[in-house]
């Protein structure tokens, strides 16, 4: 019900079918048990919003479903297909671009070559075949986009690690942001964002959405998971605790759901199939 | 572990249609590479000191032709370290390849008496088979740091014993002997244009190598890979693939070390090699690059294989006292390297 | 298998090599285990990696614990391996020395070309080569390695007062490579002009001092002399980058150490303590002698 | 890059009331601990095979007093790598000490016709000059590693040259000789309760530098800063000034293996001594440190000193070729901490 | 004036002079200009909040306040008396702790280990003079202090290298609490932390405040300072932008400051001045 909510997405996607889902997942690391028979679908467009207490699983959730980590039992389907995620390659040959939140960033490298890590745009001819880079263009690319995202970045040509927290994370999520066909996934994207930023992070997310692709990003904060989401879910303790919509929950509800101060309040789980 | 060479970061945009602002650029990058000026001062002053009898074309050709074998292992370390790795491997490989390759030689090329009617053949074959027997142990290497997932210093250290061990049952632990002479005069000691073939080889080596770390996604993802392996991986990148091309590469350039050597000596040195992985990781680090991966250059290895080269040959020259070669030459490394990072920290403030 | 003595026991004798890594060693290793072969006897070869005491001792102690009929060993330090040979003296395994010498009245006998006297063999043969005078240079390894260290010793005692001669400075090849041998010696050529001959005081450092000659074009204008006989410096003896070699007759020590072991183990207490040979000097023109061609090492 | 032994993690409570818990956890870490089990493997395999010959009380006594000296090495270096930093100078360190200490102690002992008269003091003296000695050049490798802020390695990698290199000068490149027989059974091969002295004092060496590490806040601040040098030096740990100590006692360590070495041998070894870097770095990554800094124990640097040492003299008592020997070392050593990590990962999986 | 609102501070201290101020500081790196003349004072038990966007300078700030940095020009004092941090031991001496954006745990220690990095326990006698540590006390220590926080640790024992965001952010911010006796610094300590745990610090720094210990404290989240502070010191382009005092300032008032989008609201700079 909360799908209708949202435009209908443009491209070629074909509505009815969810972009991702995940069934019946679980994962242990040693004696503790991360995530228990948890379920998620992302229908073409959406834009879902994963909330939860500190390690209530978050980040082991959206590493399985961006393949840099292979759960112990579960399915996932890409678009109705049942997949075999054996590493983040897998996952983003299947069009989902990931944000991770102990961010993916080499830190030698200059932003642009970050923007650019594993899909370096080379030069014409045959010294593109052979594999030389047109730096120039990635650094002219990077620079467009970087300057739509309202991200100020102090130096193209100095490694990231020479930025503040907050400019690595626009670099990051920029990145995944150029890339993605049919999902961004991101862990925590303002955690390190001032306002400005974390408003822009908010376009970005509404911006791809009406891309038709869809997007799951954690988030710890409230009026941002409201102002973004079409769905939110909670997990708690590893198992998914409610699935909430934003446009028909309060603010304080969505608290008590997360903290399990109150039960009553979430909306009936079945609801999260649309 | 700051790099010394303020050569423009990985992945900025170093190529431009002004060629004038080009050359510009790359003067300013040298004069204020202070290791290469450390270079540069050395050669000025041992100039200085002993007139012509340093400064002539013969005692250059002489430096180039004994550095070119460790230009060609210290390539293959940079590529490695600043992938992440490090391969102590280095000088059994060598020698364990050149065995192969001079038995290869001695077997294919015919009787002494008859002038070795097969050597022009064999030569060729044993090029291939030390290359190939190279990357067969960097492989080898690549494989067991990949999959046993246990730092490369025990497996290459495992590895040493082992190519060295197995070198010396092959040989009963003398040389092998007996190689045609068209090895040096085709090869080893060929004159190329002013220069022994085996400086050519070096040199195309090292700006190849160069050319492909800085301007080509391998030489980014090499980069990518000793900053973060696992952002690499999280990126797409086939770590695991690159890392055992790193090693088999370094294997390679191994192997092409050690049948240069035979073609020079007409002999294999199986005791001779055992400090090759230090004075190469020396120079890679010398020129800049970090331990820990992610940063170096290929010019900067080749200053750091200079420098002690052109020690080793002035300090003979302007005779110094043998003891004190060794003293000076520790001293001038470690006064290269401070004068280089005082420098750049300063320019850093001021700019 | 035949028997070694009157006893009828199968007698058993180790030989401790300075090290595995080297053509001396190997071609005395093999003399050693002809002569045993030869004499029925149970050959154990046991050497260090390196030429290190610290790694030879540890050799030493084990092969001990095997305790053969005797033991022959060629020490890699005078000094240092005194006490562990008398250790194992002590422990009723007598013990012989090949090669280099140990400051020990323990052994029952020293079989060994000279490393002074070779030094000093070689050192007239230079001048021989070069009577008109001129600068000479020792390439070395590097310090303290005595047998090395001894050879210097006959080479400066052998040009101490030759006024026509002027002795330069050692040059030291430290890691023991052909290429860094051959740098330095080069260097020592551009530096000198007037250098007329090399003493190059092993396997690796005539190697490269023959090629270092040679890239400089001086082949026959500059004496080098190589010590030792290993194939390749045999080799360089035929085609002229190298002028004279100096064998220490390495496969002949090896059959005389299995012979006096086995005297010494029959009971034969009148072997003599000292059995120098002296360190046989090869140049072209005697290299076709049959006393030439056992002094080359296999 | 993973730590070998299922030690507990640096700053868990490990004492305990209950003695007997204490060794049943004791007992429970060994037997969890791979690297060691491959120790007792080898122990057990050359018994079987060899017997009396192998195990015998006189062999194990030989075994443990040839890695004496390493232990000493080792232990210095384990602290240095712990803490982030590698000495490649202590062969030289080495060296130079007992150079300095042998000079000392022929000059003082007195003539030898007269029986070395003040023998006595002359060694006392000695053995302190070596250890100020050593840890003068460790206190000149720290200050330049922290004041010059460049790496260790090149740091260390030039006071290798230059303090081999005045060694030599001293020497004028001959050992020294004519010490005292005083030193060798009063110390270099006293026998003290059925071991030599150098393998007590090796021993009481590691057993306080283990407990230093594991139990005291000097242990605990060299973890912290292997671990994170900023983050240490903002919890307001004087990181330089400790860093400095570190270096400053692997001189010392040095300086006491070298006098030692004379001690036992009645010479200095100006020849050999330049594998003992590589030699002592790998005991302790053998015993699970990482060369990242941070990981590591003495009783896992103990157990890598061990294995090699045990390998040694095995191989030759079985009688192993020479060759294959070495050949042998290298694979066993790759296949102990092999094992080690793939038993440490199924362990955490099965947890 | 927003003084009046807090409770007078207990302890030793004097209310009339500044635990810390801080005049005319400016800091540059290479061509980078991170501070211009920024001044900023702390009254005892009083909570500063440092907002500003990315980039601002907030970091930086409270790294030349905390002694992990040295000012390029201006004047630091603590309780009215000059002071030179050379490093942050001068600055710890001083009774200032401090909470690093990029935290500065030692990542193979255990949670213990790093709350008493530094100040370890010792044991009782001769041992605790030769240096012994009493990781029994530390331990139960930690366990107590951490329970108070709230914070789930999953294990004492464990390498903190092993713990999730939001649990390594806890003992970073449990160890500054431990040991401040005048001042503590937090460089937006609640960026990893979820709705719990982010109460729990707001908690934690009330009672910090009562305790007569002062706060300052960056965080990117409106209703997070609007809660906690005494005061905001918004910072722009390195420079101080506004002060305002959350009890008179709306919520769109404080966005306005951070962005710069207006700039009549902020209050009178001079009011910084208590
Ligand atoms: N590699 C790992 N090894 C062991 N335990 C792990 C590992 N990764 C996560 N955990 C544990 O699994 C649980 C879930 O962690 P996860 O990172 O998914 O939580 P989260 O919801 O993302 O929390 P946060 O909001 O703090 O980021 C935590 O208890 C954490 O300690
Ligand atoms: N060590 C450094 N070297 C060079 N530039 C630096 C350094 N530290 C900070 N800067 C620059 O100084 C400016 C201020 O950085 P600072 O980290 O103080 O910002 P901030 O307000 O804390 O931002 P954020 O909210 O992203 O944490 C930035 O442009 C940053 O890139
Ligand atoms: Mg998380
Ligand atoms: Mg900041």
């Amino acid at each position: 019900m909360h799908l209708s909510n949202t435009t209908p997405p443009p491209g070629p996607s074909s509505p009815d079918v969810p972009v991702l889902s995940a069934t019946g997942i679980s994962k242990r690391f040693g004696h503790v048990t991360a995530l228990t028979d948890v379920s998620l679908e992302v229908a073409p467009g959406e834009v879902v919003a994963l909330m939860g207490d500190n390690g209530a699983g978050k980040s082991t959730l959206i590493k399985i479903l961006s393949g840099a980590l292979a759960p112990d039992s579960g399915e996932l389907r890409v678009r109705g297909e049942q997949v075999h995620f054996a590493n983040p390659s897998d996952a983003r040959a299947a069009g989902i671009e990931t944000v991770y939140q102990d961010l993916a960033l080499a830190d030698d490298l200059s932003a642009p070559a970050n923007l650019f890590l594993g899909r370096e745009r080379r030069k014409l001819g045959l010294l593109g075949r052979l594999g030389v880079l047109d730096n120039k263009r990635m650094q002219t690319e990077a620079e467009d986009y970087l300057r739509t995202l309202g991200a100020r970045v102090p130096d193209y040509q100095a490694p990231v690690r020479m930025f503040s927290g907050g400019q690595r994370q626009t670099v990051a999520i920029a990145r995944a942001g150029i890339w993605a066909r049919e999902l961004v996934i991101m862990d925590e994207p303002t955690a390190a964002l001032g306002l400005v930023q974390t408003e822009q992070v908010a376009q970005l997310i509404k911006r791809t959405r009406d891309r038709g692709i869809a997007v799951v990003v954690i988030s710890h904060s409230v009026p941002f998971v409201t102002d973004v989401a079409d769905r939110i879910v909670v997990l708690r303790l590893g198992a998914t605790a409610a699935t909430l919509s934003p446009a028909t929950t309060s603010h304080d509800e969505i608290v008590a759901a997360i903290t399990g101060a109150a039960t009553g309040t979430p909306t009936d789980p079945q609801e999260s199939t649309p | 572990m700051t790099p010394h060479l303020p050569i423009p970061t990985v992945g900025a945009d170093v190529s431009g249609p002004d060629t004038m602002k080009r050359v510009r650029r790359a003067a300013a990058a040298l004069t204020s590479n202070w290791v290469f000026l450390a270079l540069v001062v050395l050669v000025v002053a041992f100039s200085l000191q002993a007139g012509g009898t340093f400064l002539n074309a013969d005692n250059f050709r002489n430096i180039l032709f004994n550095a070119s074998g460790t230009i060609l292992l210290a390539v293959g370390t940079a590529y490695l370290i600043i992938g992440g790795q490090l391969d102590l491997s280095i000088g059994s490989v060598l020698v364990f390849s050149q065995v192969i390759a001079a038995k290869t030689i001695v077997a294919v090329s015919g009787s002494a008496e008859s002038g070795y009617p097969n050597a022009g053949a064999a030569i060729t074959l044993g090029i291939a088979v030390a290359l190939a027997v190279g990357a067969a142990w960097g492989l080898l290497n690549g494989v067991l740091v990949t999959r046993l997932k246990i730092p490369s210093f025990i497996i290459t250290l495992g590895t040493l014993g082992m190519g060295l061990g197995l070198a010396q049952v092959i040989t009963k632990g003398t040389d092998v002997t007996g190689l045609p002479p068209q090895m040096v005069t085709g090869i080893g000691m060929r004159q190329v244009l002013g220069l022994p073939l085996p400086v050519w080889i070096a040199a195309a080596v090292a700006v190849v190598a160069g050319l492909v770390l800085a301007r080509t996604q391998f030489g980014r993802y090499t980069y990518a890979i000793g900053s973060n392996a696992e952002g690499a991986r999280r990126s797409g990148i086939k770590v695991t693939r690159h890392q055992v091309v790193l090693f088999t590469m370094m294997g390679a350039l191994a192997g092409l070390a050690g049948v240069l050597d035979v073609a020079r000596y007409t002999t294999t040195q199986v005791s001779g090699h055992s400090a090759d992985n230090l004075v190469a990781i020396a120079a890679v680090i010398i020129g800049g690059a970090s331990l820990f991966g992610g940063r170096g250059t290929i010019f900067g290895t080749a200053v750091g294989v200079m420098i002690p080269a052109v020690l080793n040959n002035g300090l003979v020259i302007v005779n110094v006292q043998p003891f004190w070669q060794t003293v000076a030459i520790g001293a001038i490394l470690i006064v290269a390297v401070a004068v280089d990072d005082i420098k750049r920290r300063q320019q850093l403030r001021a700019s | 298998s035949a028997t070694g003595g009157g006893s009828g026991k199968q007698r058993t004798i180790a030989f401790i090599p300075g090290c595995t890594c080297d053509p001396y060693y190997s071609t005395e290793i093999a003399g050693f285990k002809a002569a045993a072969k030869a004499a029925g006897v149970t050959p154990i070869v046991q050497g260090p990696a390196n030429f290190q005491a610290s790694e030879q001792i540890p050799v030493l102690q084990a092969v001990v614990q095997k305790k053969p009929d005797a033991i022959v060993i060629d020490p890699t330090d005078a000094t240092a391996l005194a006490a562990p040979i008398a250790a194992v003296v002590a422990q009723g395994v007598p013990v012989m020395t090949t090669g280099n010498n140990v400051n020990s009245d323990k052994i029952f006998t020293a079989i060994a070309a000279s490393s002074v006297q070779g030094g000093r063999l070689g050192a007239q043969e230079l001048m021989k080569q070069k009577p008109e005078g001129g600068k000479v240079v020792f390439v070395h390894i590097k310090p303290g390695i005595s047998s090395i260290d001894d050879r210097e010793k006959g080479y400066r005692e052998a040009f101490d007062g030759q006024s026509k001669y002027k002795v330069l400075p050692n040059l030291y090849a430290g890691n023991d490579s052909a290429t860094q041998a051959a740098g330095l010696v080069q260097s020592a050529i551009t530096a000198n002009p007037d250098l007329v001959a090399i003493f190059a005081s092993n396997v690796i450092t005539a190697e490269g001092a023959a090629n270092a000659v040679k890239a400089a074009g001086k082949t026959g204008k500059i004496a080098v002399l190589g010590y030792d006989a290993s194939p390749q410096e045999a080799t360089n003896l035929k085609n002229g980058t190298l002028t004279a070699l100096v064998s220490q007759n390495p496969y002949q020590i090896g059959q005389l150490a299995v012979k006096n072991a086995l005297k010494y183990i029959e009971g034969n207490r009148s072997i003599p303590k000292d059995q120098p040979l002296v360190p046989l000097v090869i140049t072209k023109d005697n290299l076709d002698d049959p006393a030439s061609q056992t002094g080359l090492y296999k």
